[in-house]
């Protein structure tokens, strides 16, 4: 019996995990297990779904049984379903380094719940098949963020959710009108029937509102993906919660944004006579110069991390914008691969303020010396992050850069190219400076669980390691992720069922 | 009436973005209501007003106004509660642990480096 | 805020009184008039709230002895179940299903699955609404 | 997988077990287990010499990245085969060298043998590989672990230095080079030099080409060290003396030689590879020579010796490259020869000098010629080492050297023949930086070996070096001897290298010390002559390097450089990134207003009509009326309870509006919404200050300004999205169905509990997670690590 509701299961699961986390407030002991067993529970469903949908193709699911596009339905091409998988296992990850990581006091107030909600807005944003559901799961998203941002309520938190919470109240804000807009355009909140609408309009005469529309998406989807000149609000924001947090919002948060402008990007907005796609190139370039800049600007290890955000987000969307198929292939490639490695490295870097009680490098030194496991893991991520082959951003870049080039986008392409190099400038200042350099003693060295603590950034390392080297296992889903973007007609289709 | 609506929202909007952008704290939490307001008129106004009657069946009318719109305003509505909620009590909060409702000394960006 | 107001207390057992029944009209006359789950559960949140005006925190609690936040939970575990209830017969999520039930002596019976889940969002509202309120008033002490 | 790629990935699998035998094997150097390895490799590879003198190309081909065109395919010709061997046999002896040089009680082995045979690995994979993005990744694996050896001693300030500046510079130009193999992919539509080499003609008119090829040379330029890209090389001098013997002189470095040596057969024929080569060479033969006689510590004149010498082979490439140019091989080739012949003797020679070096600094501590001095009868061996070695570089007979200096001259004379007037100037330029050359190697071994012996200056009282330590540079030593008197026995290997180069012509390469009295002798002549002379008078004019300003150092204007892009991104991000929400707020609002705006004119999009609206009533106005009064008052209201009157006012104004709507469910909502909010803002508010902070006047402007800037980009939107209803909504399909499929009568909620019940699902969740966050954050209170629990 085929399972028709397979889709929605990476969804229903943290969802039901997050009601019965509540019910466990009293026992931190209780709601670690279930907590951890959901997440790999999630993981290999997602899996599955993953394989489910190379073998049978896409999957829809038209929830309440109401025919698109009256019900809402969920999607899961490749590309959802590949985002699902990666958003299970970062979780996971965070999941187990929060287990040593987060400290009791905030595992008694509901940590894990937030944190099963977040994934569930998460994967939700990435299966919808509905531009007001898809509001709604970034509401679920945000509202967990919200929650995870200000556990603790430190100074620092309160000071920082409070500009985190306005800029996403204003972008929520703008994405409801923006739907409003659409809706008043073509009548329907059904992506499918959306980009079916539009498209057949788009042979006569597009009207120019169409392009409008998308540039306040872009704006919407933006403020969360943090693109230039959208991006102020998120160095401050991400620095304030602890490193588990810090590390799902990083890894996942702002690729939702970027997963958003290319979806609605690739289905309504492609065929307007290229206004949208020359703004997001441009903004894109702009996004990695921006990224750029603050990566180098400071000694302080969390920093460095988030600014390396910024960057990745404009190397994908520059990849997205020049709408090549090996370009687009790219960014899927390096958006996966960047999930994984900022969520490793912001575990390790994490670890690294842990032990040594600062984030700021030039109170730290010589690492290397009694922490080899966690100075090599970060090596490898550094190296991965960089783009140095055969890790797992390399094959991402490369695609993006050949594919710019073959469209000759050649300034574009070359500022990813040397993107590159800066990052890896950045970067390895941590290294040189933190995991080499004169040792030291830290104060807090003793009680630092370093071994628990290392374990959930090893198996995200190892798992950029196979993803770079094992490319040609992986590149049949990322080439069936970027197809359905390119043939809209393919999603469209298996939405409507025409 | 479309018209006067789209532009009392845009008043909203307008008033909106200046309390956000004002410094103190409370303005700032009365500025998100506010858009929330402006949002969900505009978002009616876009299904178009008055079209027939209440989306009731049963009200022996010919035409009933566009549902979807409401559904979804409803939606948003309640969305805008809970984070209205949640902003007051963070702003409340940080009042009392940062003892400022000014948001100009709450820049943090001492020792950044 | 302690309030001692003799009249409001006992106007307040009144309006109480009212504004339930109201809420439980308004929650279950929602499929067919304006109302629902939603506007139920805010009202009977008002209920609640002026109860508070008038009395105290503690003799909210003492006449509602419930976590809101269990209630929360319990509000979202109907609305899922709902849902989930279709994953058992291989329905999409959430298809809903109505029909006349015919029950011994009371009669035909008017079922709908889309009550259980208007339920559910009216637990959520209550739950959410009295958490906050009892929170926030709970600081102040 | 073959044997072949085996050879290539066996020292990265015995690099894994190092840690564990150095772990557990304390009583033996570790170095010791490493050994067997290299010799092993250079066995095996030596099978191939028979193989590739008969011009027979081994391939073996592995699959890897299919799909993209990346396979691991290996290829042994007569260059790989060169290098291959250059690189397992000074591997061997290098390492044999580190077993006396590092101790083993005070040294961390395990990393050290690590990173080294990473390296061994990473070189051959660069220099067997067919494809040129696994090249390119063994490429930037070379350079990693060129850093990791650098950085060796990790606590040392300059080892960081080094291992940063070699970094930096080497990946950028590895990272060029990647842009120039996607480029020659694009071109194509292949990774394999193989089959680029065999498209090679279609390529030179694609209009990408020349960006392919600076591309590419930049790559090889930076791994090579050519001016201005040299100044890495000094600083990794940091690094252990084997590992600067083994990278930074004999393989690693040569790098950049074997890539242009590769691609040549692709490029060669375009006038620009060909000028740039010889430009850039030559001019880091002489600014490497001309330097290195300034230099006081003994591996820093090894260092800029090495540029010197990589810019002499580089120029010989591009001389050699004119033969395709011009299709002349009768003129040109024999650069080609020279420049093949030459890298084999300075991997000879110089390797045992930088050993030298090695054995000097372990036995005296120090390596600054003013401190050294008459160490000749304390160690006679090393001294006589260092003669060969160093009369070698100097191009005298009877030594490897003085042949491959000899060739050299004749390709420099040669050059006269290509179509360039200037061309007179390359052979100067080589013979005044052989003249340096000729002087710095005079100072290596006499300032060191010869003259007045300063123990008192010395670290400790030093002797000759153990005969482990000498072992290696004995064998370097007497190969320069050997392949002086006897250069064609190395002939196996050079020609099937040389004919890989240029693989359209025949080779007849005959070495013989004695060609007569040429000019080419009369050329090394004058260099002694000359060379003898300023060496002596080296105290008069070394005032010259004072002449030239510190400030235009290359080395300041990298540092400069990495200086102000510190600074400025830091001050440039401190000014943007002010952390105040306002500042924050107004770039995305200006952007907003500026983008939308802006493509809503400039793309022509606004449409204003005024078909289709709905009627107004009296009352409606009112309504409206209060609702923007109120709003525009709430901007000047001083008082925080005024405001939130105001704001339930319009909260209130917005339900009535709804029943005005048709929209009785929303009005009820509203309306119960507002109360409870209204409520919770005075419970909230309670404790703030009453009266509101207000802004400065000018920031009031300023944010009236953007605000009126949104509320007009909400309302031109609008109304454009309003006039252009493309289609009929959904909602037909709601009216029609709510009652016969859903059993409900109350659309709206009907579409809230079924239709669209999975968003009041999730909507119901938000309002839930809201709860939780706001009992945590009541609840949980932590202040610098202590819990504060508020029960």
């Amino acid at each position: 019996m085929a399972m028709i509701n397979f889709l929605i299961l990476p969804i229903l699961v943290p969802l039901i995990t997050a009601v019965i986390l509540i019910f466990l407030n009293k026992s931190v002991i209780a709601q670690r297990w279930v907590s951890g067993l959901s997440a790999f529970v999630t993981v290999i469903l997602s899996a599955l779904l993953v394989n489910k949908v190379k073998n049978d193709g896409i999957q829809t699911l038209n929830l309440s049984n109401w025919d698109a596009p009256f019900g809402i339905t969920l999607v899961s091409d490749m590309l959802s379903a590949l985002l699902v998988l990666t958003t299970s296992i970062v979780a996971f990850a965070c999941i187990i380094y929060s287990f040593k990581g987060i400290g009791e006091a905030r595992e008694k107030y509901h940590f894990y719940a937030a944190l099963q909600f977040l994934i569930v807005g998460v994967n939700g944003a990435f299966t919808t098949g509905d531009i007001f559901n898809l509001f709604v799961f970034f509401e679920v998203m945000l509202m967990s963020s919200y929650a995870l941002i200000l556990l603790g309520g430190t100074k620092i938190q309160l000071r920082e959710s409070i500009k985190y919470i306005l800029v996403n109240v204003i972008s929520s804000g703008l994405f409801v009108i923006a739907v409003g807009y659409l809706y008043s355009v073509v009548g329907t909140l059904n992506m499918a029937h959306i980009a079916a609408r539009i498209s057949e309009i788009s042979g006569i005469s597009q009207p120019g509102v169409i392009s409008i529309i998308g540039i306040i998406f872009l704006i919407v989807f933006g403020l969360k993906g943090a693109i230039f000149p959208l991006y102020f609000w998120l160095p401050g924001s991400y620095y304030a919660p602890p490193a588990p947090v810090m590390a799902i919002f990083g890894a996942l948060l702002t690729k939702v944004g970027v997963y958003s402008i290319i979806r609605t990007y690739s289905l309504f907005f492609y065929e307007d006579g290229g206004y949208v796609q020359q703004v997001i190139m441009i903004l894109a370039i702009l996004t990695i110069i921006a990224g750029i800049i603050g990566a180098l600007a400071y000694s302080d290890v969390k920093k460095i991390i988030i600014y390396n955000i910024i960057v990745a987000v404009g190397v994908i969307l520059f990849g997205v914008s020049t709408m090549n198929e090996s370009a687009l292939t790219g960014s899927i490639f390096y958006l996966i691969h960047d999930m994984i490695i900022k969520a490793a490295l912001f575990l390790l870097v994490g670890l690294m303020a842990t032990i040594t009680g600062t984030n700021n490098l030039k109170q730290m030194g010589g690492l290397i010396k009694n922490y080899p496991g966690f100075s090599w893991t970060f090596f490898l991520a550094a190296l991965a992050l960089s783009g140095i082959p055969p890790l797992s951003g390399f094959v991402g870049k490369v695609l993006i850069v050949q594919g710019g080039f073959s469209s000759e986008y050649f300034i574009g392409a070359a500022i990813v190219l040397a993107s590159s190099l800066f990052v890896l400038i950045s970067i390895m200042k941590i290294f040189i400076n933190g995991v080499w350099g004169e040792p030291k003693t830290y104060a807090n060295e003793k009680t630092v669980p370093y071994k628990q603590l290392l374990i959930a950034p090893v198996i995200l390392v190892i798992l950029s390691i196979c993803y770079g080297v094992g490319a040609d296992f992986i590149y049949p889903y990322m080439s069936q992720a970027a197809e359905s973007l390119i043939n809209t007609n393919l999603y469209i289709d298996a939405v409507l069922k025409e | 009436m479309e018209i006067l609506m789209i532009i009392i929202a845009g008043i909203l909007f307008m008033s909106a973005t200046y309390l956000m952008l004002s410094r103190s704290v409370v303005r700032i939490i009365l500025g998100t209501t506010v858009l929330s307001h402006g949002v969900h008129l505009l978002l009616l106004t876009m299904g178009g007003l008055k079209r027939g009657a209440p989306p009731l069946i049963g009200e022996e009318a010919s035409a009933y106004s566009d549902p979807l719109p409401q559904a979804l305003i409803l939606t948003a509505i309640v969305i805008s509660f809970g984070v209205t909620a949640l902003f007051l009590v963070l702003g409340y909060r940080s009042y009392k642990e940062l003892g400022t409702d000014n948001m100009e000394k709450l820049r943090g960006n001492d020792g950044n480096d | 805020m302690k309030t001692s107001n003799v009249i409001l207390q006992s106007m307040t057992k009144v309006l109480l009184f009212l504004i339930m029944i109201f809420s439980i009209y308004i929650f279950f006359a929602g499929h067919y008039t304006p109302g629902g789950g939603f506007v139920g559960g805010l009202l009977t949140s008002g209920a609640i709230l002026l109860l508070l005006l008038a009395y105290d925190l503690q003799t909210v609690r003492n006449i509602l002895p419930v976590n809101f936040l269990y209630m929360v939970a319990v509000g979202l575990v109907f609305a899922i179940g709902t849902g989930a209830g279709s994953l058992i017969f291989n329905k999409p999520f959430l298809t809903h299903a109505f029909g006349d039930l015919h029950v011994p002596i009371l009669g035909e019976l008017h079922l709908h699955t889309a009550t259980l889940f208007d339920l559910g969002v009216y637990l959520v509202v209550v739950g959410v609404t009295m958490s906050i309120i009892q929170t926030i008033g709970g600081d102040d002490e | 997988m073959s044997l072949l790629h085996l050879a290539i990935i066996a020292p990265f699998i015995i690099a894994v077990f190092v840690p564990l035998i150095y772990k557990n094997i304390k009583s033996v150097h570790t170095g010791w287990f490493i050994l067997p390895l290299p010799i092993l490799l250079f066995i095996y590879f030596s099978s191939f010499i028979s193989k590739t003198t008969n011009k027979q190309v081994t391939m073996e081909s592995f699959s890897w990245i299919s799909s993209l065109g990346i396979d691991f395919t290996v290829k042994v010709d007569g260059l790989g085969l060169l290098f291959a061997l250059l690189i397992t046999g000074i591997g061997s002896l290098v390492i044999l060298y580190s077993i006396y040089y590092l101790s083993k009680q005070k040294e961390k082995l395990n990393t050290f043998y690590v990173y080294l045979l990473l390296f061994m690995g990473a070189m051959l994979g660069v220099v067997l590989s067919d494809n040129l993005i696994v090249l390119y990744a063994f490429w930037e694996l070379t350079s990693f672990s060129s850093f990791l050896l650098i950085g060796y001693w990790y606590n040392r300030e300059k080892s960081r230095y080094g291992a940063q500046k070699s970094m930096i510079i080497t990946v950028l130009g590895g990272l060029a080079m990647l842009g120039g193999i996607i480029l020659l992919y694009n071109m194509t539509g292949t990774f394999s030099i193989t089959e680029i080499v065999a498209q090679a003609d279609t390529i030179i008119d694609h209009p990408l080409f020349v960006a392919a090829l600076l591309c590419i040379l930049l790559g090889a330029f930076t791994k090579s060290a050519q001016f201005p890209f040299h100044i890495w090389l000094p600083d990794a001098m940091e690094a252990p003396t084997p590992v600067s013997a083994y990278l930074h002189s004999a393989t690693m470095v040569k790098a950049g030689i074997y890539l242009v040596a590769r691609m040549s057969p692709v490029f060669a024929e375009d006038t620009l590879w060909m000028g740039l080569i010889i430009a850039f060479g030559l001019f880091t033969l002489f600014w490497g020579s001309f330097s290195a006689v300034k230099q006081t510590d003994l591996k820093s004149i090894l260092a800029f010796s090495t540029i010197s010498q990589l810019g002499l082979i580089m120029s010989l490439l591009g001389v050699g490259a004119a033969a395709l140019h011009y299709d002349q091989p009768k003129y040109f080739t024999v650069a080609t020869t020279a420049a093949i012949f030459h890298l084999i003797n300075h991997a000879t020679f110089k390797g045992s000098l930088f050993m030298v070096v090695g054995i000097v600094d372990h036995e005296t501590g120090t390596r600054d010629i003013r401190k050294l001095g008459g160490l000749m009868n304390l160690m006679p061996i090393t001294f006589t080492i260092a003669i060969i070695g160093t009369f070698s570089m100097a191009g005298l007979p009877p030594f490897n050297g003085f042949l491959s200096k000899e060739m050299f001259f004749t390709g420099m004379i040669n050059a006269l023949h290509m179509d360039f007037d200037w061309s007179i100037i390359i052979p100067i330029i080589a013979w005044i930086a052989s003249v340096f050359t000729f002087i710095y190697s005079m100072i290596l071994v006499f300032k060191t070996f010869t003259g007045k012996y300063q123990p008192e200056k010395l670290e400790k009282k030093p002797h000759e070096a153990p005969i482990g330590m000498l072992i290696s540079p004995i064998i370097l030593a007497s190969l320069v001897i050997v392949i002086g008197f006897f250069p064609n026995i190395i002939k196996p290997i050079l020609v099937p290298a040389i004919e890989t180069v240029m693989p359209m012509y025949e080779f007849d390469v005959h070495i013989s010390m004695w060609h007569g009295f040429n000019t080419e002798l009369v050329m090394t002549i004058g260099v002694i002559i000359v060379g003898v002379l300023l060496y002596l008078g080296l105290n008069k004019w070394r005032g010259i390097y004072g002449i030239f300003p510190e400030k235009l150092a290359l080395n300041r204007f990298y540092d400069g450089l990495l200086d102000s892009m510190y600074k400025g991104s830091h001050s440039l991000n401190r000014n943007v990134m002010t952390g105040s929400i306002n500042h924050y707020l107004s770039y995305m609002f200006l952007f907003m207003v500026v983008l939308i705006i802006g493509s809503l004119f400039g793309q022509n999009a606004f449409a204003f009509s005024t078909d289709n609206l709905a009627p107004i009533h009296f009352y409606e106005v009112i309504l409206t009326l209060i609702v923007a009064i109120s709003s525009i008052a709430l901007l000047f209201a001083k008082s925080r309870i005024v405001s939130i009157l105001l704001t339930g006012t319009i909260g209130y104004m917005v339900s009535l509006l709804f029943i005005v709507f048709r929209a009785p469910d929303l009005a009820l909502t509203q309306l119960v919404i507002e109360t409870i909010s209204v409520s919770l803002f005075l419970l909230c508010f309670y404790h703030l200050p009453k009266k509101l902070t207000d802004d400065p006047v000018p920031v009031k402007v300023r944010n009236a300004v953007i605000s009126v800037g949104v509320g007009l980009f909400v309302i031109l939107v609008g109304l454009t999205a309003h006039s252009t209803k493309l289609f009929d909504s959904i909602s037909q399909y709601y009216i029609e169905n709510t009652y016969s499929e859903a059993a409900g009568k109350n659309m709206v909620n009907v579409i809230l509990v079924d239709f669209r019940g999975f968003d009041t699902m999730f909507e119901i969740a938000v309002l839930g997670i809201a709860a939780l966050a706001i009992f945590s954050l009541i609840k949980l209170r932590r202040n610098g690590g202590k819990k504060i629990e508020n029960k």
